[in-house]
Formats: structure tokens, sequence, C-alpha cells
């Protein structure tokens, strides 16, 4: 092992001409070659004032991929401290590979979010699979097992060809990656619009559990603890991915191969299994997956976070092609490898499983004390940097200027789209029913093996996931959401309505929302109406969290998501997270008994400005403008607490909060998720519609704080009393009823009458129906 | 009575089966790894399903010669009872135990749902809690359960009551609609001659227990348990 | 039916082939030491009506550039033989 | 190593083969209907360390029937050239 001599911190000169002379791939022109690896001159002439001297390229290397945006955050780090990120259940907050949540008995949930939406642009199939293998890593190195996974997508819509391309492509990446782990995937979002034609998102929840003494950080803490690499060994994959995911697409993409890995799920399973057996011999001081920049940044943000230095001999890690350079060695992302801090006396242990699960492993360093990333190749020091000055890139304050957009829009009055007649409206609900934004995502989810690990409850189709703990009574719940035109229409309300809607569908099953990661994904944070996008979200989702107690555990930016200046939605996803106490008290989607009520908790406005923004506009009028409302997060959260409380006295028989499509569209699909015998509904909207209102806004208006649920008559009392004690409003609507959805507007005309069969219909075949 | 389940790398439903044989069945239960050349004391032992070694040639095609095979084989010659599931039918057709070959879903899709079985042989030891006849309704997950074999051997299957499970409507009928991936007949599942080997693609020990949405799996095991003490 | 066409098509050199490492570790325990490396691709076998062989051959180089092979990640051969009519 | 050897593997006869039709639908939807049937097959190559031809063909033949081609649906065909290094 190397000696650990200098304690100083300070970086000692290096003969920096030694590499100077030679090429390295991506860089053309030796001239400035931090231009071709991404970093700006200023950026570079900190490099230098820092360090004292400027940096071979092995060393310019490093800093390139660590002070990309994709590693340093250098344009949201500022505004992700504003974020709430602490409350009496968060165990670990931002900072480690995941956020962890105690959910009693001992016991801790480990889940974060991340994107890998550039590698999917360009090869969809690897860059979703890739983009498993990355999340389940992170989650893997809180000492937790993994299992679930939850996928947010974003496509262009269906009728471009490459939107179908890339939409299959993406599927079948998480399934095919996803499915060979044996962690099932149990929900997720897809929705469709035009600005995700040539950036298609694609964010991954993973969710592990663990005993609270398991707790595993990404520290390399103790000098003279051992630096092991396990998994995969080494190629060329990937050098610069982090940067590549740090840049507009050009129209180069498809020519960037370089960056492309290929996922190996079989590989990545015996590395899961066999990490958690490592973990439980307590031979592991820390432990951090090895995702963008791969060994520089695992090795530099461990060191960082333990306040240690690390003495790194390259040429001990396994490789897998020949004449590898240090560079390329330390700045590979090839998959599926971890990277380990281990007692010295327990590397036989760790060797010992190694080999039993068919894995390279190998020592490939020392924890020191010295503060400094130094790298050996044969002996030879090739580079020597101090780790606070790696991990700790610029960050920017960059100008934020309200676009041009935002003005017009406030000019947009939803009253000039006329209410269409009373006899359309059956039509437009199947029109609606068979939007691919609302239809079934079954031809997706049935690629995904769901019940795998036999703990899930409710499965993807059936609103938020539900998985069981074995060994307790306890359920999880998750759900992702983000409605990226609201957010591109008024992207504080967005953001807050993000937070709220995913809030509500968790609580819905009777859960009660515990905490939030979240997927920041948009365009060019450099221009300024995008980086007033990001502000504004970034403040709303704060707010919303701030009120609705859901603390922000973690989560992933993605900028740079546009093609040729055009951006994406800004589309900042929740993944939130609900803890159910006992299993056996969930609520689900659909209707149940004939005869039982409806009711509608909350309120509908029913006035034009709650059609802004909404799937009604868009598909039915071709409209996307106006200020959709902001949430009255006041009323969300008595909402919850309403829905958790009426869960645990077993008051509801169902639960389905109002998205996309409104009131009309939860009705309709609480009678499609019903079970077999009573899929009908009689419904008058006397009571809930306000006055002055308009038919469509009262039935497909979007708004948040709003739940239809049905209940046993006799059980009506006792709701009252809770909905009256929370202040919610609570109306009682109409009652299920055989396999007719009827709805009434005032006394006597019907507005919607259609069967539950031609309701499905729409509703099971709309994506497959675009798909031709 | 004591079940051992095998341990691929690449399997992830052995944890599964190992719930719900103690668990729910509460039998005795304990992992078997691949490179184990030793089933004494087992009475029964489980393939699980999953994806040993990636399935990455063919599903099952690298698992069969894992060492632990050849006990598993010595296992069934001495009439124990041995039962694969999905990934694990599919490692029993490639070692032989079972006749056929699994080709990929004729939908050219990985498919996971809950499908209708028909009880076509309830005279096993698998299946003996079964009425004979009886549709059940169990989860399948597989990208290859497209099950092949030639019409004499399908024939001779079908002649023998060796075709244990078939893929049928909500009526019992084992239409074109009702088959997940293509295969042969609709067959679901197998048996060997002397009735102690069975390979099946729907999971059993998904629907074991009421929460998870169906409790139509547990009878098997229960059979299993049943035919074990007799 | 004139013409059988065949296009393989493999993994670029430098893109790690999981499939084949998977082989090969298989092969190593079966006792094959002698195998060095394994490399999985496909044989795409087309049987085509055309006129000649030449446009046999430009067609099958086209269909693997548009739709058989993927150019980010995989290459591609093209080779055609005469064929009467399928056994 | 020495010697470079593919094993193609392929569906028997008469075996329907789902993905040759997907791709062969694909192509007609691209515009070449002069693809008249279309079979997907496997194309292993695999790279050899042993002394003489003779060894590396029997090696693979035996390969491939004991685990790279399954006898119930798959048949195969072994090829080897020489080879000084891999690129
Ligand atoms: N990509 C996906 N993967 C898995 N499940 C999905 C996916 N997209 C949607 N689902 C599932 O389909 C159901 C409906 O999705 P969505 O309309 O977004 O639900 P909600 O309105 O409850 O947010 C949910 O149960 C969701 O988990
Ligand atoms: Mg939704």
């Amino acid at each position: 092992m190397l000696e650990d001599k200098d304690s100083s911190g300070k970086p000692e000169p290096l003969n920096v001409s030694r590499e100077a002379t030679k090429t390295f791939p991506g860089v053309k022109t030796a001239k400035t070659p931090w231009r071709e690896m991404g970093l700006k001159d200023q950026e570079y002439e900190l490099i230098v004032e820092k360090l004292g001297r400027e940096p071979n390229y092995t060393e310019l290397g490093m800093f390139a991929v660590l002070w990309s945006e994709h590693c340093a955050y250098k344009h949201s780090k500022a505004l992700l401290k504003t974020l709430p990120t602490s409350g009496p259940r968060v165990l670990v907050g931002p900072g480690e590979n995941a956020g962890v949540v105690d959910i009693g008995d001992g016991l801790a949930v480990a889940f974060k979010i991340e994107s890998h939406n550039h590698p999917c642009a360009v090869e969809p199939y690897q860059g979703a699979a890739t983009g498993i293998g990355g999340i389940v890593r992170d989650i893997l190195a809180m000492g937790a097992r993994p299992v679930c996974l939850l996928d947010s997508l974003r496509f262009g819509p269906l009728s471009h060809p490459r939107s179908r391309f890339l939409f299959s492509g993406v599927v079948s990446g998480i399934s095919g990656y996803g499915n060979c782990l044996g962690i099932p995937t149990v929900g997720g979002e897809v929705f469709f619009a035009e600005p995700y034609k040539n950036n298609p998102l694609c964010n991954v929840l993973c969710a592990g559990i663990l005993r609270h003494e398991d707790l595993h950080k990404g520290q390399a803490s103790g000098p003279g603890n051992i630096v092991m690499i396990v998994g995969h060994s080494t190629g060329r994959d990937g050098i610069h991915g982090c940067t590549f995911a740090s840049e507009e697409l050009g129209e180069d993409a498809e020519s960037r191969r370089p960056n492309v890995q290929v996922g190996d799920p079989f590989m990545e399973k015996l590395l899961i299994e066999a990490c958690l057996e490592m973990m439980a011999t307590g031979a592991v001081v820390g432990v951090q997956d090895m995702g963008a920049a791969g060994i520089t940044s695992s090795c530099a943000e461990t060191a960082a976070r333990a306040g240690t230095g690390l003495s790194i001999e390259i040429n001990k890690v396994p490789m897998r092609e020949k004449g590898m350079t240090p560079y390329e060695v330390m700045l590979s992302e090839s998959q599926e490898r971890m990277l380990l801090i281990v007692k010295p006396e327990k590397v036989e242990t760790v060797e010992s499983i190694a080999r039993k699960w068919g894995l390279n492993v190998a020592p490939i360093g020392v924890v020191t004390g010295s503060g400094l990333l130094e790298v050996f190749d044969n002996g030879e020091k090739v580079a020597s940097v101090p780790v606070k000055l790696l991990t700790e890139g610029p960050v920017y304050d960059p100008p934020a200027e309200e676009p041009a957009y935002i003005r017009e829009n406030a000019h947009f009055s939803p009253e000039s789209i006329p209410v269409p007649e009373t006899s359309w409206f059956n039509e437009i609900l199947l029109e609606l029913l068979a939007s691919p934004n609302i239809a079934s995502k079954e031809p997706v989810y049935r690629q995904y093996d769901y019940m795998v690990r036999t703990d899930t409850v409710e499965g993807p189709g059936r609103g938020a996931a539900v998985i069981r703990v074995k060994g307790t009574r306890k359920a999880l719940v998750f759900s992702t959401d983000c409605n990226g035109r609201i957010v591109y229409l008024d992207p504080r309300a967005g953001a807050m309505w993000a937070v709220a809607e995913a809030a509500r569908n968790v609580a819905v099953t009777g859960a009660q929302p515990l905490a939030i990661t979240n997927c920041l994904n948009f365009g060019n944070p450099e221009k300024p109406d995008i980086f007033w996008q990001f502000k504004e979200a970034v403040e709303g989702m704060g707010e919303a969290c701030r009120v609705l107690e859901t603390p922000v555990t973690g989560g992933n930016v993605s900028f740079y998501n546009e093609t040729e200046g055009e951006p994406v939605y800004p589309t900042p996803v929740i993944g939130m997270l609900g803890l159910i106490e006992d299993v056996e008290k969930r609520v689900t989607p659909g209707f149940k008994l004939k005869g039982d009520k409806i009711a509608l908790l909350g309120r509908v406005w029913g006035d034009g400005r709650s059609l802004c923004g909404s799937e009604y506009l868009e598909r039915i009028h071709g409209v996307v403008a106006g200020s959709p409302r902001q949430p009255d997060l006041g009323l969300e959260k008595a909402l919850i607490k309403t829905l958790v409380e009426a869960a645990g006295e077993r008051l509801l028989r169902s639960a389905q909060d109002l998205s996309e499509g409104g009131l009309g569209v939860a009705l309709a699909e609480s009678c499609i998720l019903a079970c077999p015998g009573a899929r009908g509904a009689k419904v008058n909207l006397q009571g809930v519609c306000p006055a002055g209102y308009r038919l469509d806004a009262v039935l497909f208006g979007e708004c948040n704080s709003a739940v239809v649920v049905s209940f046993s008559p006799d059980k009506e009392e006792a709701l009252r009393d809770v909905c009256a004690k929370n202040g919610v409003p609570f109306s009682v609507i109409g009652e299920v009823d055989g396999d007719v959805f009827t709805v009434e507007a005032g006394a006597g005309t019907t507005v919607i009458k259609v069967t539950s069969a031609d309701m499905t219909g729409a509703w099971a075949n709309g994506i497959s129906r675009s798909l031709i | 009575m004591k079940f051992g389940v095998v341990v691929f790398p690449g399997s992830n439903c052995d944890a599964d089966c190992y719930h719900v044989v103690r668990n729910v069945v509460g039998q005795e239960c304990e992992y078997v790894w691949h490179e184990s050349k030793d089933l004494r004391g087992f009475d029964a032992v489980i393939l699980p399903g999953g994806f040993s070694y990636g399935d990455y040639l063919r599903s099952g095609a690298l698992a069969r010669f894992s060492p632990i095979m050849q006990s598993v084989y010595e296992f069934a010659e001495k009439g124990g009872l041995v039962i694969g599931i999905c990934n694990g039918f599919q490692i029993l057709l490639e070692a032989g135990l079972l006749p056929g070959a699994m080709l990929p879903n004729d939908n050219l899709e990985f498919r996971c749902g809950w499908v209708n079985v028909k009880v076509e042989n309830a005279d096993t030891a698998f299946t003996r809690l079964y009425r004979p006849g009886e549709i059940v309704r169990m989860p399948i997950a597989h990208h290859e359960g497209n099950y092949y074999a030639e019409k004499e051997t399908l024939d001779e299957l079908e002649r023998s009551g060796r075709v244990v499970f078939r893929y049928v409507d909500e009526n019992g009928c084992p239409s074109r609609e009702a088959n997940p991936n293509g295969a042969a007949r609709n067959i679901a599942g197998i048996i060997n001659e002397r009735g102690n080997v069975l390979g099946m693609m729907p999971h059993p020990e998904r629907c074991s227990e009421a929460i998870l949405g169906g409790e139509d799996g547990r009878r098997l095991f229960l059979s299993m348990v049943r035919a074990l003490c007799s | 039916m004139k013409y059988k066409g065949t296009v393989v098509v493999t993994l670029k050199d430098g893109i790690f082939d999981p499939q084949g490492a998977a082989v090969r570790g298989s092969l190593l325990a079966l006792g094959y030491p002698q195998v060095v490396d394994v490399r999985m691709g496909k044989n795409i076998v087309l049987y085509l009506d055309v006129p000649s062989k030449e446009e046999a051959l430009s067609l099958l180089d086209e269909m693997a550039r548009r739709l058989l092979a993927n150019p980010v990640t995989e290459t591609y051969m093209v080779s055609v033989e005469e064929w009467c009519s399928r056994p």
C-alpha cells in the first residue's frame, strides 16, 4: 500500500509536461483542452488559481467531470439550499446517495429518483436500462435492499415515428433491466406532449428497506482503511457521460457512441446480493456507487464527505481493455461497479464474498488523512488534487427573467372558449379517456414484472403503488407526479401542483405522506427564461413541501433538456413516499358495491380558470394557455388529513383523486376500476356547481384538493363529521350503480350517459390505438 | 417436510418461494446454493423463477450446467418432488428433465399479469387439492414462455395426462386470446412420466395470500405437503 | 423468390457485450479454457424477390442501415446467395 | 489467440419465428415488399486458442451441441478462420 506522507492538503508540484503531449479521446486541439471537455475559460483559470499550478491532463479530466453541471450542480445548488429538508422522520437528507426516512419499528426507507434523459434520447433501450442500474446502486449504497421501482416518462406525441421508437425503446429497456434484477416496477407515469419530441424524459425512482442499524454511508472514513472496487471490470465506455448530460443535444447526438453504455443486469443483480452480504458482515465502513464520472467522483465524494483523502493505484483496477490510460480509467463510466471502504482486516472477507458471486474485486488504494485525491500508475504519481477543490465546483447565480410567453398567457381568456353543446359531453368524456395521457398504461406496465418479491399489494394501474413490509402490518405507498403543461404555464403553481398531486395520490390509499424526492428536468439554465422557470418551480416546490410537511430528502437535477433551442416543458417530477400503518385498512380506487354513496371531498371551481392547462383544453380545443390556479395548500393539507383519518376508521370503500380530466374522468375511472358487478354510477352535480359555473369546467376542469370517494350509506354521518372537523367541503353527489354511468347537471338534464363497457374500451385501448 | 429452494446466480423468486413455504404453508425450508452437490435431507426441491445467468443465451441454458443440477437429476431419479416455476421450468426443459423447449413469447414482449389456468390433471402430487378441471387465477411474468415440442411429444403429453395446467379464458376454453405467449396447445405446465417433476410458467408463490390478490397458488404447495405425508 | 440475403449484426468493438461475457463464463466452467472471448450477434436471413444480385445487396444494405442494425452500438455485414425456392 | 470461430444458430425450419415475422412486418411498412420471409438467428463469435484448425472445428461443434444450440428447436452451423490477434 501507498505511504501517507503529505497531510497538509496542499498539492505538491507535479511534472505537468509528462502527460501534456499525450492525446486523449474527444480532445482535438491541445491548446484549450478544457473547452473540449466542457469547462469554461474562467473555470479553467479558477482551477489553476486554486491549485496553484496548471493541472495535467488526467487532473483536468477529473475537474471537467466533477465540475460539470451534472456533478457540481453549478446552477442549482444555491436554490436547492432553500428547500425544507428536515423533519422528525428524516434520518438522512440530501447529500448522501439517497434520502432515508424512518417508518417505525426500527425500519427505514431509502428512496431517490434520478434522470437518464440524455442517454435515452440517443439509445433509448440502453439509456433506460443503465438509468435503472444507476438508481438501484444509489439505494444499495445506503445499505438498503431495493424493493421497488417507479418510472416517470415523457415523450412526444405517438403520432411521430421517432416518439414511438423512443417510447418502445425506453419501456423495453426498463423491462429488460429491471425485471432481471428481481425488483418490481410498481408504478410511474407516462405523459405525451410536443416539447418532449426530441428530448424524452426518463426518470426512475428506486426505494429500498433497511433496518436503522444497517444504514451505510458514502464516506471514506478512517485513514488506513482500504479502498476496494467490486463488480464489473472497467472499460472505455461512457467517458465524459456527465459532460454529455450537461449540454444541449446537437445534430451529432447520434454519433456520440462512446457515451453509450451497455447495461448488464445480471451483473447488477449479483452486485446487489454480494454488496448486501458484504455489508452484513460489518466489513464495510463506507460504500458508494459508481455512476457519472466513475472512479473520480466516487473517490472524491466519499473522501469529501469524510474529510479525508484517498491514494489510488490505478493499475490495480480490473480492466477489460488493454492499454487504458489513467485518464480513461479515472473517467470511465462502466456500469455495475461499487466503491467500498473496508477495514484492512476484512479485505479477505469482502474478496471471498465477491468470488462467491463471481464478481471482480480488487483493493485499489487506501484512505489517507491528506485531503488529497492522489492517483498512482505503477508507482508513478499521475494526479494529486485536493478533494475539496474537486467536489466544490463553482456555484453560479445566473440571471432569471420571466419569459415572454408567460406575459402573453396572462391575456388569454378561457371565456373565449365556447362551452360545448350538452349533447357533446358523452363524446368528450370518451375522447378524454382515450387520450394517451389519461388512458390505461397497461401496454407499458404489462412489460414490467411488478409482482416479484410478493409485496405488491396494489401494483401499477391502480393509483399509487402499495408495497407491504413483511413482518409488520405496514405498507409503503409511492407515487410520481408532475404535469409539465401546468408547470410551463406557471412554474411556481405547477410545482406546487405536482407536490399536492403526489401527496393526494398517496393519501387516497389511506397513507400519510412522509417525504419527497424530486427530479428537476429543465432546459438550458444559462438562458434567463429557463432559469426563471427553474427558480419559480423550486420555490413553489419548497413552499408546498413546507405546508404539507413532506421534506425533500434528495433528488436530481437534469438541465439542458433541449434540442436546437427547443426546451422541454419544465418538469419537476415529485416522488412521494407515504406510509400506511395497517395495510388491511388501505383504500383502493374502484367503486365496490351497488348502492354505495358517492361524494366529492374538497371542491371544484367550475370556472374558466380551472380549464387553463387542462387535458380537456388541449385535447378538445387544441389550446395550451392561460394561468392555472395556484393550489390551496391549506385545503390540500386538510384533505389529506381527512383521507388518512377516514381510511383509519374504515369509512371509505373507494377513493380516487381528481387530476388530468377533472371530476368527469375521476368518476369514470372509479367505474372502470370497480369490482365486477357494480361498474356504473348515478351522479347529480347540482350540489357542487358553484354560481356562474360552466359545465365543461365543472366536469373537466383541473384543480387540486378534490377527491371522489364512495362509502357505505351508514358511514355518511361519520364521514361528514371527519370532513367538518377538518374543514373540508363534503358533498354527496350520487351513488354506485349497475353498469351505466350517468351525470345530471341540474334537475333532470342528463349530460352524460355511457356504459362502463364503452368507457373501459376507450380507456383500455387509448395507447394501442395511437400506436397504429 | 423440508423444502429446498435452489439459488442460481440471477434467481429472484427464491425468497418468494422460501417465504411461502415457511410462512404461509408452515414447512421447513432452506436455500440451496447452486454450487452445492447435496440434496440429502430434502423432501422437495423448488427451482425458482428469475433470470439465472441473466438468461443470456437462452433461458435456463446456462443454469442447467450448475453443479446442483446433477443432484437434482439424482433426486428426481429417486422419486423426490421437483417443481420448476417459470425460469425453473425453463431450466428443467434445458436439462432434459421435461420434454420440449421454450421459445420467446410470440408477442415478443415480456408479459406480466394474471391469467386463468385450468387444472387439467388434479391427480398429481402437485395438484391433488384442486378439483379436476378447476379454473384458477395465477400471475405470469416471463419473456420466454412459448412452450414448444414436436407433435408426437405433444400428443403423448396429452394422452398420458401430463399436461397439468393450460391457459384458458373465464369459461375454461383454451382460446387464442387466453394464451399469453403462444405456447403450443395453450400449455402452461407439464409433468414427467413418473409424476414427480413439474414445470409451470405461472407463479403459484405469487398467489398464496389474499392480500396479493389471490390464493389459488397455496393449494399447490399444500398438495405437495400432503403427497409427501402420505 | 430468388435470393437469400444474410445480415450479420454485431456489437461494435469496444462496446461491452454482457451476453458474450456470460456465455464465455459458462464455457470456462464447462471446461473450455481455450475460449478467449465470445461476442454475441444476430444472424438475420432475408429471402428476397429482386431481379439481380446487385439489387439484393443494395437493398440489404439499406435495410440494415435503416432498421436491422442500431448505428449507435452495432455494425453489420451483408452477403447474398442465389436461391431457387425455400425448402 | 489463433482462431476465430463462428457458430450460427437458427430456428429449425417449420418452427414459427415471431421475431422474424415482426421484422418482416416492419420492413413491409418501411416500403420493402421484396422481402418474402425473414428468419432471425444468432451469430456467436468465439475466439479460440487451440493448436489446429481441426481442433477448433471439433471444439466449436462440441460447444454448439452441448450449450450454444438447443437441439429441440435449433440447428447450427460452424465455421472457423485463422486469426492473429483481435484488433
Ligand atoms: N410508466 C409507468 N410504469 C408503471 N406504471 C405506470 C406507468 N405510467 C402509469 N402507470 C400506472 O398507471 C396508473 C395511472 O397513472 P396516472 O394516470 O399517472 O395515475 P394518477 O392519476 O393516479 O397519477 C398508476 O397506477 C400508475 O402507477
Ligand atoms: Mg397522474
